[in-house]
């Protein structure tokens, strides 16, 4: 029953966040950080800890790709894990 | 019951102050041979057994009757354990008669017949009160077939 | 200073005195004093002992080995002390349940038999002398064959019968023992039997002698599989008999397995070049898990109880095998626990029987509502009885296991903890039908038996959970 | 002298009371006693103060140290907080179960000796169980027995440890323990359960989804904390510990990704929280157990302010599955920012208390060289802003609009969150107020420009790539499903072999069974016909077999000692 009801609510709401326009925004906006910090870092002094992080942008690169990394095999392994609800009858 | 055997009437009567005497001789003669209240009761209470045997269970419960027995043996009892608790007051260890005479030798005489009555009287009211037990139900058991009749 | 003697004595002349008043509530108020004094004595005994050593009195003013001598030292005025003290907790509580159960007139014979089986046990654990122990064995056992007789099921006659048989069997093997001990050194004195068998060890008759009192002993005690009297004995006598038989009169058995085979027979050496630690050693297994099993599937509560003491005297019996200090301390320590435990079991679920007229575990449904702090009591115990921490039978086990690494048994501790587990399995039972079912029309219109039952029950609560912190007793 | 008391006592024992008051007045007594215990804890110094002699073994009932201190404030912090939570109950179930757990895990930590741990250690277990045992749902019922066994199997390897060791070393105090004996690898795995290690975890995400919306809140601090308290104890700078915890912070990841239920994915994530602690305390360098230390403070108040916040959705809507969530932040403004606040804490945003916590583990990690780890936790801090900082607000207050309009959370819950909100601030702001009270001295410095901005790059392109994929659809979509963990091997397998086990059993034994009942029956058949209605000679029977035995016996015996003797 509730899943119907959570299907039938997506068309007509008037969230700020369920509008498209505004979720390319948040986006944006996200860039637009990441651009500022990227070059933040020719500004400020480095000091790396593990050798790895003295390149330019490895934070920044290693979060992006890691996340997506962590993303995708998620989903594969939801492939495998994945279960009907009540799977457990206990 | 063995209404009808004369004999066995006629001599148990005979017996039964043969009996009790030997029973006293044993009670008394324990201080110094064998013997001593625990046979002396055994055949004291024979002896009113053997009564009952052939006059009937109420008959021999007319001469000893149950309540007294059921008071006699508590009381055997306590005359054994009095007499230790009395020595205990004395003074000396519990169950050592010395004191209890002029002299300890004289208060281990007395000290152990007090003590054997004592025993006599819970043993041999004891024998009668299991041979009351038994044998009342078999007369009684008697009596109710007879009424059936 | 004559409190050996006065141990013994006071109920003796209780008991004679019960029987000659006959009157029940006179008989209830002696048997309480008397057992009470006793406990006080046997207190003062085990101070005495604890400050100035063994304790030896001469009854009759005659020297040691011959005449009768009264000998106390550590373990047995321990043993004394659990006697006497389940002996008088018992006492408040019998009151009322046997008013219920037993006619006006038998009361006082009851009392009177409970002070003799009392004396009787009493005089077992104090006495040095080795024919003094078979008198008092009788004079306990006759008194408990009286007792179980006089329980509210017909069947209970059966049972004493049977105990009655097996008892005599029982005392029969030890005195032909005693008596075989007797004509190979010509001394009855525990103490004075303990200097010259040594050096006759190994002759046949002091071989057969042994033989016979291991049986007669294993008999009293009801080790697996000679425990057969016991169930019906414990579960068809008195609540209070039940409750004091199951407290002491196994434990007073297992004090003269140890007093013979520890004392008499000159001590850890011999036992162990004996077969018997391996014997003792299987049947005490065989008994923790045949009789927990068979307990689980009793109905009647005080059967399973039963069938549990049985269990439990293989927990005790198992210790006494390891003969190792932990191993003795975890024996001595869980017949003082078990004691408790199971005295203050069967105390409470004569509480039961009082309220309900029933011992069927399934007509107790929904009972722990009703009759809140008697259930509270029961799981207490039982919690104590598969040895939960916090509780005597935690501690006990606790030593058993110690014992049983110390011989690097890996497996029998597995085997006690399984055991215990099984226990878990038969006091679950109780549990669940006590408190998660729903209460039946009968059970719903019970309520909390009157304080006299309930303050000495929790009394051995009490104690179950103080001992259990504070061991500075029992171990 | 009342200074001696333990604090862990007087909860435990304020707890007993608690039924004997109503209203109001059981509302300020509740508050009263985790202040009580503090002022007691603030007033006591260090050294052992409480002994008592029991087994044979000298007991230190309450040993404080720098260690123990630190986690016995945040435990009374953590019940305080859960109690403002709870106030708006009416039963007292959980008011009562969560006093005497918090009073049993504080008094844990004040355990100097392996028996009070262990005692206090079950306790925990026990009492616990009765916070998901509330919800009075059959899930849990079922999920809090699986708890319990799991608890007190904990315990009971505890026990077999202690054992061990007692009977090894005749040493009960609990100090380093190690992993060198047979006793010490049973305590490690004791507190593995607990610390929810690999393999070892699944009861925690079995069960803390399952209790009540308070019950989780109380359930997240205690636990797993003490058993991070008893590893850093015992097995500081035990190297198997650097793995164990770095599986820890990576694999709960894909879990919480995937999962539905919000309350299951801060689980997993409390699980990867606990990896970096477990790292830290393998590391043991002052400055990695400082971190380890200071993770676990910030981290029992940040998680539990991300509990409250769910415990407030589900107290309001009765789900916090995510696929029925979105748009609360239109009715329930409050709750949508302290869950960020909690949210920014957990995934270390500067000026956050994780942002403290955790860079001082990460550099103690970096300072003793072990690049692999480093790498692989920093992986895991990316991401943590993906399933618990990103995911858990994004879905439960906007995502997409469920329509659903619940009230704001009571006050209550409001004021336990925002005093959280304020601590996890408070910390990230002035991280010397947490670092007085850490175990050993500190200096480090966690504010510098350099590190602030890694820190930001990792968090802001880790959000960038979490909002482009769910932009792309290629962010797990939030379905009604189960995910199988680990807690498949005894939900299903060991299931699956019982049942096959006990039909064989059954079968055989009703087949033994029927026989035997066959050939009993037949003998007292025989028996009855040869001895009479009355079956006199049947009762007797029975006896006569006991002598006989009794004959057996004394024959064996016999012979037994005689054969010795040849």
């Amino acid at each position: 029953m509730s899943d119907n009801f959570t299907e039938d609510k997506i068309s007509n709401s008037t969230g700020w966040l369920a509008k498209k326009i505004n979720s390319s925004k948040i986006i944006w906006l996200l860039s637009l950080i990441c651009v500022f910090l990227f070059v933040a870092e020719f500004f400020v002094h480095r000091h790396a800890e593990m050798g790895v992080d003295e390149y330019i942008g490895f934070y920044g690169a290693y979060g992006l790709i890691g996340s997506i990394f962590l993303v995708f095999l998620s989903h594969q392994i939801r492939k495998l894990l994945k279960r009907p609800e009540d799977f457990y009858d206990d | 019951m063995m209404r009808d055997t004369i004999i066995l009437r006629v001599v148990v009567k005979l017996l039964l102050p043969v009996i009790l005497i030997f029973a006293l001789y044993v009670q008394f003669h324990g201080d110094y041979g064998p013997g001593g209240g625990f046979q002396a009761g055994v055949a004291a209470a024979a002896a009113v057994i053997l009564y009952g045997l052939v006059f009937g269970v109420s008959a021999a419960r007319k001469v000893v009757p149950q309540g007294i027995l059921l008071a006699l043996i508590p009381l055997g009892v306590l005359i054994f354990a009095g007499t230790g608790i009395l020595s205990l007051l004395l003074g000396a260890n519990y169950l050592d008669y010395s004191p209890l005479g002029s002299y300890p030798k004289a208060g281990q005489h007395l000290g152990i017949l007090i003590v054997e009555v004592g025993v006599f009287v819970t043993v041999s009211s004891t024998m009668l009160a299991i041979f009351y037990a038994f044998g009342g139900r078999a007369e009684d058991a008697l009596v109710s077939e007879e009424e059936n009749e | 200073m004559h409190l050996p003697a006065l141990q013994v004595v006071i109920p003796l002349i209780a008991a004679a005195l019960c029987a000659l008043f006959r009157h029940y509530f006179l008989a209830w108020f002696i048997t309480i004093l008397a057992s009470w004094l006793s406990f006080a004595i046997a207190i003062l005994l085990l101070l005495q002992v604890m400050s100035r050593g063994v304790i030896s009195y001469e009854l009759g003013g005659w020297v040691a080995p011959i005449g009768i001598e009264y000998r106390i030292d550590l373990l047995n005025a321990f043993v004394l002390l659990i006697v006497s003290g389940v002996g008088a907790v018992i006492v408040p509580y019998a009151q009322k349940s046997i008013s219920q159960s037993i006619e006006k007139s038998q009361q006082s014979w009851f009392y009177s038999m409970y002070l003799m089986a009392l004396t009787g046990l009493l005089g077992v654990s104090i006495t040095g002398d080795a024919f003094n122990i078979f008198v008092f064995l009788e004079i306990s056992s006759l008194a408990s064959y009286v007792m179980i007789a006089m329980g509210p099921d017909r069947r209970g006659l059966t049972a004493a019968y049977q105990y009655l048989i097996m008892g005599t069997v029982g005392a029969t093997f030890i005195v032909i023992g005693i008596g075989l001990l007797w004509a190979m050194t010509g001394t009855l004195n525990l103490y004075d039997l303990a200097q010259k068998i040594p050096l006759i060890e190994n002759s046949r008759p002091v071989l057969a002698a042994l033989a016979f009192l291991t049986v007669g002993i294993s008999l009293k005690l009801a080790l697996f599989p000679l425990h057969l009297w016991l169930p019906n004995a414990y579960a068809y006598s008195p609540g209070v008999a039940s409750a004091f038989l199951a407290g002491t009169a196994t434990k007073v058995a297992i004090y003269l397995l140890l007093r013979f085979f520890f004392t008499v027979f000159g001590g850890v050496e011999f036992f162990q070049s004996t077969p018997l630690p391996e014997i003792l050693f299987v049947l005490s297994l065989l008994a923790m898990f045949a009789a927990s099993i068979v307990a689980v599937f009793q109905s009647n509560i005080k059967r399973m109880l039963a069938y549990s003491s049985v269990a439990q005297i293989g927990f005790i019996t198992l210790g006494i095998s390891y003969a190792t200090e932990i191993g003795l301390t975890g024996a001595i320590a869980h017949m003082f626990n078990h004691a408790i435990m199971k005295a203050g079991l069967f105390l409470l679920i004569g509480a039961v029987m009082f309220r309900l007229g029933s011992v069927k575990i399934e007509d107790m449904a929904g009972i722990g509502r009703k009759m809140p702090f008697t259930m509270a009591g029961f799981v207490i115990l039982g919690l104590s009885l598969l040895g939960a921490p916090g509780t005597v039978g935690f501690i006990s086990k606790w030593y058993l296991a110690l014992a049983a690494l110390q011989e690097g048994q890996w497996w029998a501790v597995a085997l006690i903890v399984a055991a215990s587990l099984v226990t878990m399995l038969y006091i679950g039972r109780v549990v669940e039908v006590a408190y998660f079912r729903e209460p039946t029309v009968k059970v719903d219109q019970l309520r909390e038996v009157p304080s006299s039952m309930l303050l000495p029950s929790f009394l051995l609560v009490g104690a179950a959970v103080y001992f259990g912190l504070d061991t500075s007793l029992s171990v | 002298m009342m200074i001696d008391i333990p604090p862990g006592l007087i909860l435990i024992l304020g707890a007993l009371i608690v039924p004997f008051l109503k209203g109001y007045l059981r509302g300020v007594f509740l508050l009263a006693l985790p202040i009580l215990s503090s002022f007691i804890l603030y007033n006591l110094p260090d050294g052992s103060h409480f002994a008592i002699t029991a087994f044979g073994q000298h007991l230190e009932l309450l040993r404080v140290d720098p260690l123990s201190r630190i986690f016995g404030y945040v435990f009374l912090i953590a019940i305080f907080l859960g109690i403002i939570y709870s106030l708006h109950l009416r039963t007292i179930e959980e008011h009562l179960s969560g006093l005497i757990y918090s009073g049993a895990a504080i008094g844990a930590v004040f355990a100097g000796d392996l028996i009070s741990l262990f005692v206090y250690w079950e306790l925990t277990a026990i009492s616990s169980v009765f916070l998901i045992l509330a919800r009075r749902t059959p899930e849990a019922l079922a999920a809090s027995m699986r708890y319990l066994i799991i608890q007190v199997g904990s315990g009971v390897l505890l026990l077999a440890g202690l054992i061990i060791r007692w009977n090894e070393t005749g040493n009960i105090t609990f100090d380093h323990i190690g992993l060198e004996s047979v006793g010490g690898v049973l305590i490690f795995l004791a507190f593995g359960i607990k610390a929810a290690f690999p393999l070892l975890h699944n009861w925690l995400q079995d069960s803390y989804p399952q209790a009540t919306p308070t019950g989780t809140v109380i359930l997240s601090a205690f636990t797993t904390k003490l058993a991070i308290y008893a590893l850093a104890r015992g097995y500081a700078g035990t190297e198997e510990l650097i793995w164990i915890g770095t599986i820890m912070a990576i694999f709960p990841i894909f879990f919480a990704i995937i999962e539905n239920d919000l309350r299951r994915v801060l689980a997993y994530s409390l699980n990867n929280q606990l990896g970096f602690m477990v790292v830290g305390i393998g590391i043991g360098t002052e400055l990695a157990l400082n971190g380890t230390a200071a993770h676990a403070f910030s981290h029992i108040i940040y998680k539990a302010l991300l509990f409250m916040s769910m415990g407030a959705i589900l107290h309001r809507t009765g789900t916090v599955l995510a696929s029925e969530l979105g748009g609360l932040y239109k009715t329930m403004p409050f709750t949508s920012i302290f869950c960020i606040i909690g949210a920014a804490s957990i995934s270390a945003f500067p000026l956050f208390c994780g942002f403290i916590s955790k860079s001082m583990i990460l550099s103690a990690v970096a300072y003793e060289g072990h690049y692999w780890v480093w790498i692989l936790l920093l992986l895991a801090s990316a991401g943590v802003i993906h399933y618990s900082a990103i995911k858990v607000p994004y879905f439960a207050f906007f995502a997409n609009d469920s329509g659903k309009r619940p009230k704001e959370a009571p006050l209550n819950m409001l004021i336990a969150m925002a005093l959280a909100s304020i601590l996890c601030v408070g910390i990230g702001v002035w991280p010397s107020s947490l670092f007085y009270i850490l175990p050993f001295e500190v200096n480090y410095i966690p504010y510098t420009e350099s590190h602030i901005l890694s820190q930001l790059q990792l968090l802001f392109f880790s959000a960038l790539s979490f909002a482009v994929l769910i932009k792309l659809g290629f962010y797990p979509v939030q379905s009604k499903s189960t995910i199988i963990d680990t807690d498949w091997i005894y939900r299903r397998l060991a299931k699956a072999v019982v049942v096959l086990i006990t039909n064989v059993a059954l079968t055989l034994h009703s087949n033994l069974f029927e026989v035997t009942i066959l050939r009993a029956r037949r003998l007292v058949d025989q028996l009855y016909k040869h001895h009479g209605p009355q079956g006199i000679l049947a009762r007797t029977w029975p006896t006569g077999s006991m002598v006989l035995w009794v004959a057996i016996f004394l024959g064996i015996y016999l012979l037994l000692y005689f054969i010795k003797n040849i």
